[in-house]
């Protein structure tokens, strides 16, 4: 089992991995949709890539209601 | 006629084998440009149905297979119009959309949705009108209506009823939430789930495997078995149309319309 | 009588459990000699329905639960005769099949297929007609009947759109595929999954479960729950004998009798 | 993600292993119906055991068409 750690440092590292910014330029307390630069289908991959690896579902009304990494791992955490 | 290349959609027939590419930029918004097409395309699908055993649907968008019914059209012309005058209208283009999804429904050739991307809405319903849906991994599955004072209108509920127990069905109206391919594969919505960019390679694979049986015995079997649930079909219409009179859809589609939100269909 | 032993098929009764095992060499083939043996046991299973809780059917052989009807067999008969003869025979073995699986269907007992290897045809149509299934997770399950021009004449296809959505019958019967347990799980047509090998010990646990509960309890509750799609059956085999008259399917049969290929039911 | 190379190397080890013929005497282009010497249920088996391997399905006119191993994991990856 995960902690919400490792769970945010998982996010932080498939972002920066999918979206080609670098690692270091992430912090768990950035606005993610800005810091990635997503456009609306970016989001939605952001989000698809999230549900298959962690192998969970998170309905985009939980997804929308967050902004940073910080919160979308404890969203995340609720589902593992 | 044996290919044809619009502005929103092109097809050509090839060895029993029909190829649909949608291509109306942005999304594949399904609006009266596209509607026509699709009309045009059933009709031909009609005149040669000796000759289609299989079709295949799909998008050479990179957004994906289609967003869904083309609102920022929708609310063009719904502006200045009276209540009554913005039912006849929406009313007569979902007979349209409804005829032409009914005949894709019954046709005699196997019909396949490859899908990728984004299958929302009016899409997902377009879909729902083919006999197989193979999925990318990456698309989504969505019935965003709710979020707009009204409910799927071109066929949607009738149709994912017929392919889904009703707790799935319920799920994805009732939230509004877009649900990923394994989720749509597991569920049974999705009969194949194709790597990333490989739905349309997948999709063709299967074409080659359904065109080479009898014809009378698949049309027949997809006759059998297969219910077309028309009567509800007929049901919607009367209950989008009661439910899109009211001035809270038109404020819906403005908010829509004018947002610029990262997710513009969460209102 | 508490114990049979056939060509076919053997079964025996003990503490409310039947077992019924098939054994025809090389895949359990449903001909006229299975048939005769099977209807022996709907026959003995009438008799017997206050001392059977639960019923098991498995099989003895390697191959699997059944690779579908004897298509070898079919294919014997029907050389030489008429049009006319041909589908009044074959009509003659459907409304005999159709009138086990209709009282297998509808028995007072708890049902369960242990299934493993190929359950095909009319091997799944077999299975359909139970309650519950379990799958050796080796199984595949497969509705290849398209490929000889003709549609699953056992009742499958009502019965299976008793057991799952729409989108997964069309998936099977209009590609022709095959699918694992897995998916077959997935989907809800198979209730448990067993290890390889473990099929009918699985089976044997659920039985004993299903044997526990209170006979009129048990049956009334089946009976409310489980329809029956008599009219649909009857459907069925009219539009089986409308297809199976043609000239192509003597054809196919042909074609599938002397096969040498590694997927012989492929054409 | 696999590469192809990876599919078609675990696809090999995969037949070795459970067909019993030394890893060695397969290679990507034999055909492998006959190099297993396959018979019908054995190629389900086979198609059982792959799908089972890749967690994903392969429809068995997808498995027929193709005889040797190379073309095998192309078409096992089209769904990876």
């Amino acid at each position: 089992m995960r902690t919400v750690e490792q769970t945010l440092e998982e996010i932080l590292n498939l972002a920066a991995e999918h979206f080609r910014v670098p690692r270091g330029q992430l912090s768990p307390d950035d606005d993610f949709f800005k810091a990635l630069r997503l456009d609306s289908l970016q989001a939605l991959e952001l989000l698809t890539r999230l549900e298959q690896h962690f192998g969970v579902e998170l309905p985009d009304y939980e997804f929308q209601g967050v902004t940073d990494f910080r919160t979308l791992a404890d969203r995340i955490q609720a589902r593992l | 006629m044996r290919e044809f290349r619009g502005q929103s959609l092109s097809w050509q027939l090839t060895d029993g084998v029909c190829e649909l590419a949608l291509h109306r930029e942005p999304a594949n918004e399904i609006g009266t440009a596209l509607l026509a097409e699709l009309e045009q395309f059933v009709a031909a699908l009609d005149a040669l149905q000796n000759d289609v055993r299989a079709v295949i649907l799909y998008s050479r968008l990179r957004s994906g297979f289609s967003a869904g019914a083309d609102l920022r059209e929708l609310y063009r012309r719904m502006r200045g119009l009276t209540a009554e005058q913005r039912v006849a209208g929406v009313r007569q283009f979902l007979e349209r959309i409804h005829a032409v999804l009914n005949r894709l429904d019954a046709a005699p050739a196997t019909t396949i949705a490859a899908v990728h991307g984004v299958c929302f809405g009016g899409g997902l319903e377009l879909a729902l009108a083919c006999d197989v849906m193979v999925a990318d991994k990456m698309a989504r599955f969505c019935f965003p209506e709710l979020r707009l004072g009204i409910l799927p209108g071109f066929g949607g509920i009738p149709r994912l009823k017929r392919d889904v127990g009703n707790a799935v069905v319920r799920d994805l109206l009732l939230t509004g939430r877009s649900i990923n391919a394994q989720r749509a594969h597991a569920v049974g919505l999705v009969a194949q789930l194709a790597a990333e960019g490989q739905a349309l390679a997948v999709a063709r694979a299967t074409a080659q495997q359904a065109a080479k049986f009898d014809s009378a015995a698949r049309s027949r079997a997809k006759q059998f078995s297969k219910p077309i649930p028309y009567e509800e079909l007929q049901r919607e219409i009367a209950i989008f149309c009661e439910l899109f009179a009211r001035p809270a859809v038109e404020e819906g589609l403005r908010k829509f319309v004018e947002s610029s939100a990262p997710l513009p269909y969460l209102p």
